[in-house]
Formats: structure tokens, C-alpha cells, sequence
């Protein structure tokens, strides 16, 4: 019997790696992770895409999923994401909490290409939309807008010193590779709707994607999950 | 396996005519360039189709389309050399003609090969042989078909004088031991009067003339159409041995002809092609001259042609030969038909390939 | 780096190759030798599964082969388990999306045959079959080859595709293309450099094997 | 319908083919004439573009056509402004992705040209240049038709590497493909369907135009 | 504008000989199938490089391997007719023909392809036309060059005979106003002879004998590697005029001669090909004889031939003549050199292609 394959939005590439490895050396099971877009995978799994486990990065497709009778329940929150405003070494662009750094720049014309997931199905690029409309710079900065597929893509283009910087998920920033290569500052919370993300076991789960579901809730994985910066929903 | 050809067609070219060939016999296809012969060819071999028109070998129908019938080119069973070789570029020389085969016999392809003169070269591509020695191998190719209606379009253009002769005995040796019709297109008068028993003359896709060799190559129609002033008859003889000199003594309907260099033995039986314009007529029998052969003979008929000649036709026993003088000559011996005459031929004017 | 991955993408490669080189001769043969009207537009067809974007055809793909598609049902049924999410399921999506790399090339091949020698073979009296084999294949050889290689490299980098039809499973649809993007995103970069160029490393060898290997292989056929 | 992104990929498309072109006739008649050793190589370098995924691909090429790449400080130097997020880099981008698919078929087209035809046409007294205008390229027409095509084709559906290199800028570098795909992302299956069916439409359109005329401008080169 | 061709190479086949053609001068190389006649026209026209060899025209060098010099065929001004046509598939007849030169001229092309009896046919493809008409496409364009140099590779072998007639006197026509020397490749010595003041024989790559038409032809040993019996002579003659039955009257060294079908005005000057087996000799003048002509002559020699036949050179004036008669009758007439001796000569064996 193969290991169960897990879906996961690619904001949790480096978390639910993590935790997979924690997972097996604790009870000797293995599971198959496949990263990626949420939409894409809730596709997959409308046309019958074998995966036992989905976590998504925004929870209206597990609604959607549910009401379509595609999985075993309504699944629970596994954590919230946050955004932070991130620049590579060297950049123009200061990250601060508040974006005034980066007003500042677009003020005096100094700011180049900034990086940002698409606002049009990526949630984090929603989220950072939404920040920037809050403060004020949204309708300025269109000039100046990369677009990423995803936020693995985004923070790509903003640290690979095309761009002056970017908005990426924190759980991206925090992870070593990524913050090696910049500064990051986390913009506040109340700048934009929060972002819910929900797992949901499907309808031919094993009991080891079972397992994984409820490791996933155990206190080892909620403290990798914190270490890489996400907002765990009971502290919420 | 007589293959009988009816064809008409509008396009590309008007064609219009119907010929004949009967097993064993070799059809000459002449005609001036671009009358259509090669586009024969290709109706027989099922590479063209006209818009009506039958070809059939031995009562197999390979074309009728009054019946809606077109044998695709791969069922006819023909061997075809191409005005253009058209070999094989990635295939040796015996792979070429191992092609040809049903089952592949190296030894055959090889045998082949050696007939027509290319031994040592079976493992030359065609890129790597001269344009002579190509189209050998589309020759033997031809033949590796063992088929059963042989199309030769120009196959000796582009080879030696030597090469040549020792094909044509190759071609009438194989032509009577495989039984099949042969249709050759040439523009050589020599090779297709040596070969052939009948021609069929065509211009602008029209059968302009046909019939034996002999009735052909005397009519002056069909010569002009040629461009042709060589006009030959073919004189039966049989072989009686070499004499101590060299030459050969042949015995004729009106007495013996001393020819040289003949190798075939004793009581074959051959054909002469003397040419209108090498025999010299005299009245009485010429006395003193280096010319061996002086046959007693018939004026059969004097027809002028439009130029400066006649052609005086010989009745030699069974056989006719034929004279082309001046009129000035004619007029000086006042010839008429009925007259006795002696025509006067020299050995050393026939010449070992007007001998087949 | 990730060998079962690599695997499995030589493997759909050479499956992928193995399929359209057939269908690439009698298509190919086909659309050189047949004239008719709107044969134009028949190529262009051949051409459609280039313009949309990878991801997106396999979007359309999926839904068409998918378990609530008549294709999907039907392959249930015969084969017992579904085509999408499959190793089949990535060869046949494969061999769909490569069809213009496979066909165009080979028709090219096909048309630079002289006339005259296909005449010939048939006065040789080979049958069609005969002169596909022994005549044809052989001088179409360079289009094939073509043909195939750019399918079989193609393959090895196409991802949209596979990804969106094979799900991205490890060890079953996860191919080396999809694991090296994973690593890019993850940041793995000493890990994607690596992956990276042992697939340059040997599509280079095999291409440039396959290339000297073909002459003497075309001329084998013969 | 984003009418903008479409005309992008169009102008792309066709950049790719005209930069193309000259390049594949270059490159393919060397290949298909020169004898060396190593020529096996040269032709499989010459397909590597197409091993690794786009994404992957784009991100080396952004980063070696980035700010701080020598090509990038020297092409910011030399136009004033960067090349990466810019059209001219995605027209770049294209043109080294699509390398395969102009040069092998173009190499193809010229080996197919008997060589006793580039004999004649030098006792004609033509020179190279007047041989490859009257002769060679007429003649290779073909094939350099399926490179083109393929190219344009391909650079339409390309989606990968301009999404890396062009970061997917309204206006400036989101093209036909990115804009299908970021419907298929939102679940708006219309506009998505809408853009595709247009897309294949004037696609379909071209394509067949192309080979229907290509005959013509073959001929008419001579 | 002398043409010099040295050359040597081993592969692929061994190449060692050397000649020379001067302006206006038309050079036979004929040799068998495969000897490397081919391969000798494509070093001169800067296609094949052989090991060492040097092509110069009018001292300007076109390959020196000694000095590393070999200019690209495309800078070399020759004119090629290719064995196998070599015409370009995608271009009209008529564009075949501008093609090769430098400014296209289409009236020029037109009265080119006219001279090559294909009036109608210019705007026909290749695969539009017959074998012959591509071959006369072939050749008009290697004129249109308007070379220094013109090759000939086999240029008539798939043409009829009429319009082989008509080429023949266009090319030295245009030789003698083109002033260019020309290299014929023909398995035809008729051809050969008609056409060219000198001929080089070569045999495996090999120069076997060079020199004067009449002095090769005259060659036993020539003749015998080209596997050819047709041994003849060259009789230079001015034209008297016509007669009133049509024969022309022409004078010669040794008195009248009367052929048929000349159109040549008057004046001009001729050269009669004899071949040796057509003349008759005779110790007397012979009397009642159809032919017309009876040359007086000296016996010079007699050389004895490997067969049946003996070679009597007969000095005619300055000129001589080859008679090919039997051992047997040289014997009989007694012949000794510098005996006096009658050339006994049918005007219809001068067929007009023997004139040029
Ligand atoms: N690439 C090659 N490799 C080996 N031998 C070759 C190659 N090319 C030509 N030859 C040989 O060189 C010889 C000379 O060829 P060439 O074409 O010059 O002959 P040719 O005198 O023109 O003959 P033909 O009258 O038949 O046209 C031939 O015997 C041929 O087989
Ligand atoms: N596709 C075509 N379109 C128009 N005319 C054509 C076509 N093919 C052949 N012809 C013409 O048909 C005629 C007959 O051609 P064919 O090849 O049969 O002549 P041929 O008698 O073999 O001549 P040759 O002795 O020169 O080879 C020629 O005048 C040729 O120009
Ligand atoms: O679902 Mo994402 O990780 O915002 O592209
Ligand atoms: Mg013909
Ligand atoms: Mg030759």
C-alpha cells in the first residue's frame, strides 16, 4: 500500500515538509506531499484526483468541496496567514510595518518593480492588495507591479534583485533559505480580511492521512507551524 | 504475354494511339523529344493514368478504364529503367537491385552486377559511381524483377561504346530466355535496328508509323520524322566459319558475304544491317576493287526521295536490300525495275555492331 | 536529487516517442503525399495544441478525460481504474500536447522524397508497406528523427501539462520537470541546480547519441 | 475578452518569428552543410532549451538577464532600462526557448536540397548569398515554414518563461496565455472559454492563411 | 583564354593527366563509362579539389594547390551542362535560363531557349518537361553565362537526332563567336569527331592518347580502349555550289566531290568526315559504278590491324584519307606505299551529320 498523498498550498511548502519528517519519525508512517495551487487541487479533486488529504490556503474551496459532497466533513482551520512586505539585500526598499518606506519611494519615483501574488486567484495576492489599498498606495503602485502565479513565484521575483521587493506570505519569509537572501517586516493584521486556511480529510482517506490530520492538530506540529509564522486558530 | 496498349489522354500532352508487343519481341519506341514516350512508359508501368485507355499482358488486364480498372504500379509486373535511374540513394548498387526482388539473392543481385559490367561496384552507392555506371545498375535493377513486360527508356544514353554492345547481346540473350515483351525508347537508329524486330514511330503523342524493323527504317516518312537519312536493311545470313584471314564467310540468299570479326559459331544465324547509303550499285560485275562482297541482285523499285537520292530497292532472294544513290547516279546506269545489277558492299563497312 | 522522478519522466519520454513515432509516419506520410482541399486547414489543426498554454490544456484535458467525462467513464470501465492521475493518463496527455512536434517534422521528411524514387519502388514491385519500410522510412529518416527528439526533449520539460493531469503524485506522476519547479520554489536552489543539470547532463548524451546513432540507423532500415 | 493581452502575444509571437527566421536560416544551413566532429553535440545543445520546465528555465534566464547579470547591467547601459519585466526581454526569452524548434526543422529543410543543386546554382555564378535567395531558401521553404509556425505557435501558448521573465504586467507582458490562465485560476470558466476559443480561432486562422499562402511566397522567391 | 588543366589525385579514383584547350578550340574527353570524365569537368569547374592540380584560363588561376589558391565555383566563369540536368525544380524553363546570368535578361532567355528548339515550353517547370526538353533547358543555360569556359558533360545524350543536328551547329556557331574553349564529355564519336579539333582519350583516370581528332581517330590503339571500329578522316573542302539534281559540288585537294543535302553558301569551308570502312579503293579508275566520287591518291602506308583489317593512309594533297579495307583485298590490289591509287566514295555515305 502506497503512502497516502497530501495536498498542500505551496505557503506550506517548508511547515508541512517539516512536519512530515516529524510525523514519520514519530510513528513510522509515511505520506507523499504534493505542493501547489489551491484552485488547481480542488480541481484535481473534483475529477477525481486521489488525494486523501487537502489543505488549502483559503477555505472557501473546502466549503465548496463540502457542499459538493466531495469530502468527509467540513475539515477544521489549521491556521492563519499573515503578510509581510519583504526586500532583498541591498534594495532601495526598507521594510517597515507600516509601508512608509516604500510610500516614500513611490513618492520620489525611486521605487522599480514590486512584487506582488495575483490579486485575481492567488489569496495572498488578495491579502496584499487589500494592504496596499488600506494605506493608501494601491492606484500608485499599478506601474510598478510584478505579478506572481503564486507567493512562491512572487518572492522569487522579489529577491532575485529584479525587483526592489515584495509582498510575500510570512510563513516564506521565515523559512532559512528565504531569509537568508532579505529583510522582511510583517504588516499588521487589520490591514486586510484574515486569511483562514482549512484542511479537510476527502472522501477515500486512510488511516494514515487520519493519522497526519490529527498530527497536524498535535501540539509538535502547531509549534512547527508557529515557528514558520503562521497564526494558529485558537490563539487567533 | 503479348502486352497489348491502347491509350488516349488531353493532358499534359495528346496522346492517341494503341501498339502491341508480343512475347519475346522488342518494341522500338521512337520519336522526337518530347512527343511522349517516356509518358507511354509510365502509362504501361501504372505511374500515369490517362483518361482512357487499356493496357493488358497475357490477358491480365492491368488497365481498363472503361471498366473502372487501374492495377496500382507495385501489382503490373514490369522492370522499368528510367530516363533518370531514379536508384536508391541509400542503398548500394546490389542493394538496388536486391530491391527489386521478391526475396532478396545476393548471389543474383551480384550475377547481375557482373552482366552488366560493374563488377567490384555492388557496394557503391549510387552517389559514388558515374553517371554510366548508374544507370547500369537501374538496368540490372530492371531485370532483377524477373517481370513480365521490360520498359527501357534511353537505358544505354549514357554508356561507352563497348558497354554498350556487350548490353545489347545481354538484353536479346535475356529477351528470349525470360519470354517477355521489351519496349525500348532510344533516339539511336543503330541500337534500336539491331534490337528491335518492330517499331512504332510517334510524334506529338501520335502514332506516326509502325511495323518490322525492316518496313520502318525503309520508309522515308517516317525517317524524315526522325531526322534520319540512315536507311538500312537487314539481310539474314548464316554463319559458315572464319576463313584463315580473319573474316568470316556467311552464306546468303544470293551468295556468300565476307564479314570480320564475328565470333559466333558455326550455322548461327544472324542478321545484317547494311545501310542504304554504303552500297555501291554497278551494272556488270566490278572487277579490281578492294570491296569483298559484290551480291548479284533485282531492282525491285527506284522511289526518289526529296533530296538529291533514290532509294533503290534490291531484291536478294527472299530479302530485300536497299540502295540509296544519287539520282545522277541512277540516271548514268539506267536502272529500271526488272533489271539485273551487282551491289557492291565492303567488309570492312559493316561494322560488328550493325550485326546482331 | 530526485531519481524516481527522472525515471519516470525518461520513461513518459520514451513512451510518449514510441506512440506518436508511428502515428507521426502514417499522419506525416499522409499529409505529404494527399492533395485536397483544406489540407491547409488540417495542418493548421495539428498545430492547436501549441497555442494555449500548458497548464490551461491540461485544465481542458482534464475535464475532458476526467472521472465525470465520457472518455473518463469509458476508460473506467475498461481498464478498471481512472486515466487521469495515471501514468496512462500522463502518456496519452503527453502524446496529445506533441503531436504538432511529431507530425510536422515527419510530413517534412516525407515531402523531401523524390517522386521518382516512390515510382520506382513501386515498379520494383514493392507494396505500399514494402516501400514505407525498405524506400521511404530510410529517406524520411532526418524529419523522423526531428520529429522524435523534439518530442522526447520536449517531454522531459513540459510541465503545465503533467501537472495538471498527473496531479503531481511522487513516484507515480511526479515527473523530474515538476520536482525541479518544486525545488525552484521552495528555494532549494543548491537542490534544483543539481536536479537541473543532471537532466541537462543527460538529454544532452542521449540526443547527442540518438544524433550519431541516427545516421547509421537510417541506413540499417534499409 | 483582454483584446490587449492577445495583441501582446501577437506582436510577441511574430517578434519571435522575425528574429527567428534570419537566425534558423543562419544556423540550419551551417548545421545541415558543415561536416565536424562534434556536430552530434551542436544539434543536441541546440535542443536543450526545451528539457528543463519553462518556469524553471525563466528563472534562470531572470536571473541571468537580471540587474545585477552582466547582460542585464549591459543592457540597462545600452537602452536605459532593464530587460527583465520588459518586452524586449520576454521577445528575448522567446527566441532563445523557441531556438529548437526554428533550427532543427530549418536544418531539415536545407539538407533536403540536393547538393548537385547548389552545384549549379555556384556554375551559375551565383554567389552564396544570391544561391541562398534564389535557390536555398525556396527550395528549404518547407521547412523553414515548420519552424516558423511551430514558433509562433509555441510562442503564444508559451506561458512559463514569460511569466518568469515578464512578470505578467497588463499591457506590457501579461500575454494571451498568462490572461487565460489567470481566468482558469479564478474559476471563471467563461472568460477563460471566451479567450481560449478566441485564442484557437485566430490561431487556427493564421496557421491555415500561413500555409495556404506559404506555397505562394515559396515560389515566389525564386 | 587557354584553358589548362593539370591534375592528380588518389581518391576516389586515381586521377593523373594534363591537357590543354585553346580559345575557339573544342576538346573532346571521351573515355569509357567510369574513367573520370566527370570528375575532370567538376575540378575545372571548381567542384571537386583533387590532391594537386592547377586550372588556369587565360592566365587567370582558378586553382593552384601548390599555392593554396582554388576559387569557389561561383567566381570561376564557366558554363556546365550537367550529366543529369541538374535544372532547378522551383523555376520556369525561362528561369533556368536567367538564372545564370548576372543581370536577368528575358529576351535573351527567350532567344536562348528558342535556339534550343523549346519555343512554347519557357514557362514550364522541369517536372513539365521531357527528359531531352530538360536537357536542352541545361544547355541553354550554361550559354547564358556567356562563360569563359564552356563544359560539356554528355549535353545531347537524350535528345533526337534532328534537333541533336541542329545543337551541334548552334555550339560552333557560338564557339567561334563566344571565342570560349569547350570541353566535350560525349560517348558518341561521331559527335566527337564532328565537333572537336582535338580529343583526349582517357582510360582509369589516365590520359591515354591526345591529339588532333584525325591523328586519335586514326589510332588503332585509341580507338580500340574506346572500343570503337569507326576509324575516320577529316577532308577539308570549300563549297562550289549546288548542282541541278541537288548534289553540292565541292573542291578538294584532289580534285571534285559531290555529297548531298549541304545548305552552306558558296565559299565556305568545310570539313568532310570519311570514315576509313566507307572508302573503296581500286588500282584503276573503275567505271559504271553508282558512285560519284573517285579521288586520286597516294598510298602512304599500310598498317596491318590486330583483325582482319588493314589501315592504307592515302595522301590526298596536303590531306589525308583512311580506307579500312581487308587484309584479303589489300593483298589482292597488291598495294605498296607510294603507289597511286583510286578512293572510290559514295556521296550517300556522307550522311550530312558528317559534315561540319
Ligand atoms: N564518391 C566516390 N567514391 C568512390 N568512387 C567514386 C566516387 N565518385 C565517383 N567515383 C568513381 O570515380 C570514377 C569516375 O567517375 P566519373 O563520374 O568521373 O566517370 P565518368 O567518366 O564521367 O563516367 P560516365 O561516362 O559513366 O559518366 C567512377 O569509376 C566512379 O565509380
Ligand atoms: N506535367 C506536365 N505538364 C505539361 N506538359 C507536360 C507535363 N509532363 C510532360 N509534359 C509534356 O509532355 C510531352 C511528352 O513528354 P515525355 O516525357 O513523354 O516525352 P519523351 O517522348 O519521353 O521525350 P524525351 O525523348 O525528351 O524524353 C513533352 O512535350 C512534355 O513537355
Ligand atoms: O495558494 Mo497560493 O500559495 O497564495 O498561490
Ligand atoms: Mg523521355
Ligand atoms: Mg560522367
Amino acid at each position: 500500500e502506497e503512502p497516502p498523498v497530501i495536498a498542500a498550498a505551496s505557503d506550506l511548502q517548508f511547515a508541512v515538509t517539516e512536519i512530515a519528517a516529524a510525523f514519520t519519525a514519530e510513528t513510522g508512517q509515511e505520506v507523499r506531499l504534493a505542493f501547489g495551487s489551491t484552485g488547481n487541487f480542488a480541481t484535481q479533486i473534483r475529477e477525481g484526483a486521489p488525494f486523501q488529504l487537502f489543505m488549502a490556503a483559503d477555505e472557501t474551496f473546502i466549503a465548496q468541496l463540502h457542499a459538493e459532497g466531495l469530502t468527509r466533513d467540513a475539515g477544521v482551520p489549521y491556521a492563519e496567514g499573515r503578510i509581510v512586505v519583504m526586500a532583498p539585500h541591498g534594495s532601495a526598499l526598507k521594510p517597515d510595518a507600516t509601508l512608509d518606506n516604500l510610500a516614500r519611494l513611490l513618492e520620489t519615483g525611486k521605487l522599480g518593480k514590486f512584487a506582488i501574488a495575483n490579486p485575481d486567484h492567488a489569496p495572498y495576492g488578495l491579502r496584499a492588495a487589500e494592504a496596499l489599498r488600506h494605506r493608501g498606495l494601491w492606484d500608485r503602485i499599478q506601474p510598478h507591479l510584478v505579478l506572481g502565479e503564486n507567493v512562491s513565484q512572487t518572492a522569487q521575483f522579489a529577491l532575485s534583485g529584479n525587483a526592489d521587493g515584495g509582498i510575500i506570505a510570512l510563513s516564506l519569509a521565515l523559512a532559512p533559505e528565504v531569509a537568508a537572501r532579505g529583510d522582511h517586516a510583517l504588516i499588521p493584521q487589520d490591514w486586510h480580511d484574515p486569511l483562514l486556511q482549512r484542511m479537510v480529510l476527502l472522501k477515500d482517506a486512510g488511516p494514515v492521512a487520519e493519522a497526519f490530520y490529527g498530527y497536524m492538530q498535535s501540539p509538535p506540529a502547531r509549534e512547527i507551524m508557529v515557528r514558520y509564522g503562521f497564526v494558529l486558530p485558537e490563539e487567533g | 504475354m503479348t502486352l497489348t496498349v491502347t491509350l488516349r489522354a488531353e493532358a499534359p500532352i495528346p496522346l492517341d494511339l494503341a501498339f502491341a508487343v508480343a512475347p519475346e519481341e522488342l518494341l522500338a519506341l521512337v520519336g522526337p523529344s518530347g512527343s511522349g514516350k517516356t509518358t507511354i512508359l509510365r502509362t504501361i508501368a501504372g505511374l500515369w493514368r490517362p483518361t482512357t485507355g487499356r493496357v493488358a499482358v497475357d490477358g491480365e488486364c492491368w488497365l481498363d478504364t472503361a471498366a473502372g480498372l487501374a492495377l496500382p504500379a507495385h501489382r503490373r509486373h514490369v522492370g522499368v529503367v528510367f530516363q533518370t535511374y531514379a536508384l536508391f540513394p541509400h542503398m548500394t548498387a546490389a542493394q538496388n537491385v536486391a530491391a527489386a526482388m521478391d526475396r532478396p539473392d545476393h548471389t543474383e543481385a551480384a550475377r547481375l552486377l557482373d552482366l552488366v559490367n560493374l563488377h567490384g561496384l555492388s557496394d557503391r552507392r549510387p552517389a559514388q559511381l558515374s553517371g554510366g555506371q548508374q544507370q547500369r545498375v537501374a538496368l540490372a535493377r530492371a531485370l532483377a524483377r524477373k517481370p513480365a513486360a521490360l520498359l527501357l527508356d534511353e537505358p544505354f544514353s549514357a554508356v561507352d561504346r563497348a558497354t554498350r554492345e556487350r548490353l545489347h547481346a545481354e538484353i536479346l540473350a535475356l529477351r528470349a530466355h525470360l519470354k517477355m515483351p521489351v519496349v525500348l525508347v532510344t533516339h539511336d537508329m543503330n541500337e534500336a535496328q539491331l534490337l528491335a524486330d518492330r517499331m512504332v514511330v510517334i510524334d506529338r503523342g501520335r502514332l506516326l508509323r509502325e511495323g518490322t524493323t525492316a518496313a520502318v527504317m525503309a520508309d522515308p516518312d517516317a525517317l524524315r520524322a526522325l531526322g534520319i537519312r540512315e536507311v538500312a536493311a537487314l539481310l539474314p545470313a548464316t554463319v559458315i566459319g572464319a576463313e584463315e584471314d580473319g573474316l568470316t564467310r556467311l552464306d546468303t540468299a544470293t551468295g556468300p558475304l565476307f564479314l570480320p570479326g564475328i565470333d559466333s559459331p558455326p550455322g548461327t544465324r544472324l542478321r545484317v544491317r547494311i545501310m542504304a547509303h554504303d552500297v555501291i550499285l554497278s551494272r556488270d560485275r566490278p572487277m579490281g576493287l578492294s570491296a569483298q562482297n559484290i551480291l548479284p541482285c533485282t531492282v525491285t523499285a527506284i522511289r526518289p526521295g526529296d533530296g538529291p537520292g533514290v532509294m533503290v530497292h534490291l531484291a536478294v532472294g527472299d530479302s530485300v536490300i536497299l540502295a540509296r544513290i544519287t539520282r545522277r547516279a541512277a540516271a548514268e546506269l539506267a536502272l529500271q525495275p526488272g533489271d539485273k545489277a551487282h551491289a557492291v558492299l565492303k567488309s570492312m563497312s559493316v561494322a560488328r555492331d550493325h550485326i546482331a | 536529487m530526485d531519481w524516481t522522478a527522472l525515471t519516470l519522466s525518461l520513461e513518459l519520454g520514451l513512451w510518449t516517442v514510441a506512440i506518436l513515432l508511428p502515428v507521426s509516419v502514417l499522419a506525416g506520410r499522409w499529409l505529404a503525399y494527399a492533395r485536397f482541399p483544406g489540407k491547409g486547414a488540417v495542418e493548421a489543426l495539428v498545430m492547436l495544441p501549441l497555442v494555449l498554454p500548458p497548464t490551461v490544456f491540461g485544465f481542458y484535458l482534464l475535464l475532458a478525460f476526467g472521472r465525470n467525462s465520457p472518455v473518463g467513464t469509458f476508460w473506467q470501465d475498461t481498464f478498471g481504474h481512472q486515466l487521469v492521475f495515471t501514468f496512462e493518463g500522463l502518456v496519452v496527455a503527453s502524446v496529445i500536447f506533441n503531436l504538432p512536434f511529431a507530425i510536422q517534422p515527419a510530413q517534412r521528411g516525407f515531402e523531401a522524397i523524390a517522386p521518382e524514387l516512390r515510382e520506382a519502388a513501386a515498379t520494383c514491385g514493392m507494396s505500399p508497406w514494402k516501400s514505407l519500410r525498405k524506400v521511404e522510412l530510410p529517406l524520411a529518416w532526418p524529419g523522423l528523427m526531428t520529429a522524435m527528439v523534439l518530442t522526447f526533449a520536449h517531454t522531459l520539460g513540459e510541465f503545465g501539462i503533467v501537472l495538471m493531469i498527473g496531479g503531481s503524485i511522487p513516484g507515480e506522476t511526479r515527473t523530474i520537470a515538476i520536482a525541479i519547479y518544486d525545488r525552484v520554489q521552495a528555494f532549494d536552489m543548491r537542490g534544483a541546480g543539481i536536479m537541473s543539470a543532471v537532466l541537462v547532463a543527460i538529454s544532452f548524451t542521449t540526443i547527442t547519441l540518438t544524433y550519431l546513432l541516427s545516421a547509421r540507423i537510417g541506413r540499417r532500415l534499409a
